[in-house]
């Protein structure tokens, strides 16, 4: 289940779909709007989406994890819209029989999904300027230029 | 000439001014159509750095494009 | 903040005291109490700990945490008495402003928490017997004599 | 001989079949109390897969034990 979400996520209720008496581990990651990047104080985010193939190759990335590691259940919901500091980006959570394969395939879940799901990232900053993030070239601003980490 | 529907999103839908067009064009792979309306629309992504999906599904860049298909060019992504 | 616990372990709660604008990733391990071990129905667990110790020691993990990776918080709570199935015996939530550090954070904290710190599992199966995991020795549930992870 | 107070945790208490007892003894380690004690009373795990601990802090098999003392045997943990 990989979806986007226009609205807040609400971690609770969707970890609560995962409960199952087989899993006797599950990892959670949370992606948080963060009041600084690099340095620059930042005052909110916006996220974009290619819905329909952000869906399709978030669901490839899950299915991936599933076949590589020993899982019970895989589940990740990205925001889109204009997101406050603290608001909760992306969500994904595994459960699995033991922790060392919930570990392995949240890590590769998010890993995947930011380097290859069609989602794009717009900082407003401090200063007035915006960026959208990775997709500096000459003439934007300077601080954008180097691929940044969650 | 083919006619194609062409979607943008994020640093390129800005740099367009909107979020969708119908066009024709000469172009036949992905690569040589970003090229075209790059020139155009002075896009600053060189078409290495964007990739290409036609009817929702990730393409090469010298995939052969129809008449009729939808193409979006994909920026380098940035979730989480 | 490593604690011990004899009441049901509310993740929520815990989870909003880690909210902080400074943090850009949040990993959080829950282990769970799950319906079978090596193949043998579960029916319940108890955990007992030798309380200051363990919190001596789950302490100490946690600060070992901090001076290895860069975190913004930590916290961890382990649950002791005797638990039904599927629920939460351990919660471990680390924040950090990127994620490689809060996952590498969070399996260092439950991998050095269940290796060293003094708490103890007892199984009970569905056939009756029981069994302190890892303390097997000859006579005991053969089931039971390969160390287990969650 | 010294006065000990010796406490018990899970596969241990249940088989000394109490938490915590008062005791003399003329071992000054605590291998060699464990041993003692392991004679007495039937526990299972051999010496070297039991940790101690003495005032709530762990010590070495070797570690010398002071009158006064307050010790804990540590079977092979297992949380999570």
């Amino acid at each position: 289940m990989f979806r986007i979400s226009t609205e807040l996520i609400d971690p609770v209720a969707l970890q609560r779909e995962l409960a199952d008496v087989q899993a006797g581990a599950c990892v959670a990651f949370e992606g948080w709007v963060r009041n600084r990047n690099d340095g620059h104080p930042v005052l909110s985010l916006e996220y974009e989406a290619y819905a329909p193939l952000a869906v399709k190759e978030g669901t490839r990335i899950l299915n991936e994890a599933r076949g590589k590691f020993a899982l019970v259940a895989v589940a990740a919901v990205h925001r889109v819209g204009h997101l406050k500091l603290g608001e909760l980006a992306v969500w994904v959570s595994v459960t699995a029989e033991h922790r060392g394969a919930a570990f392995d395939a949240c890590r590769y879940i998010i890993d995947e999904a930011k380097a290859r799901v069609p989602i794009w990232k717009k900082e407003h900053y401090a200063d007035g300027a915006t960026v959208w993030i990775n997709c500096a070239s000459r003439g934007d601003h300077a601080g954008a230029q180097a691929p940044r980490q969650v | 000439m083919i006619h194609l529907a062409v979607q943008y999103f994020a640093i390129l839908r800005e740099q367009r001014g909107l979020s969708e067009e119908k066009l024709a064009t000469a172009a036949t792979t992905p690569t040589a159509l970003y090229d075209e309306l790059r020139a155009r629309h002075g896009f600053t992504l060189p078409a290495d750095r964007v990739r290409a999906a036609v009817n929702d599904e990730f393409v090469a860049a010298d995939a052969p494009l129809r008449d009729g298909d939808r193409i979006v060019f994909i920026p380098p992504v940035a979730g989480g």
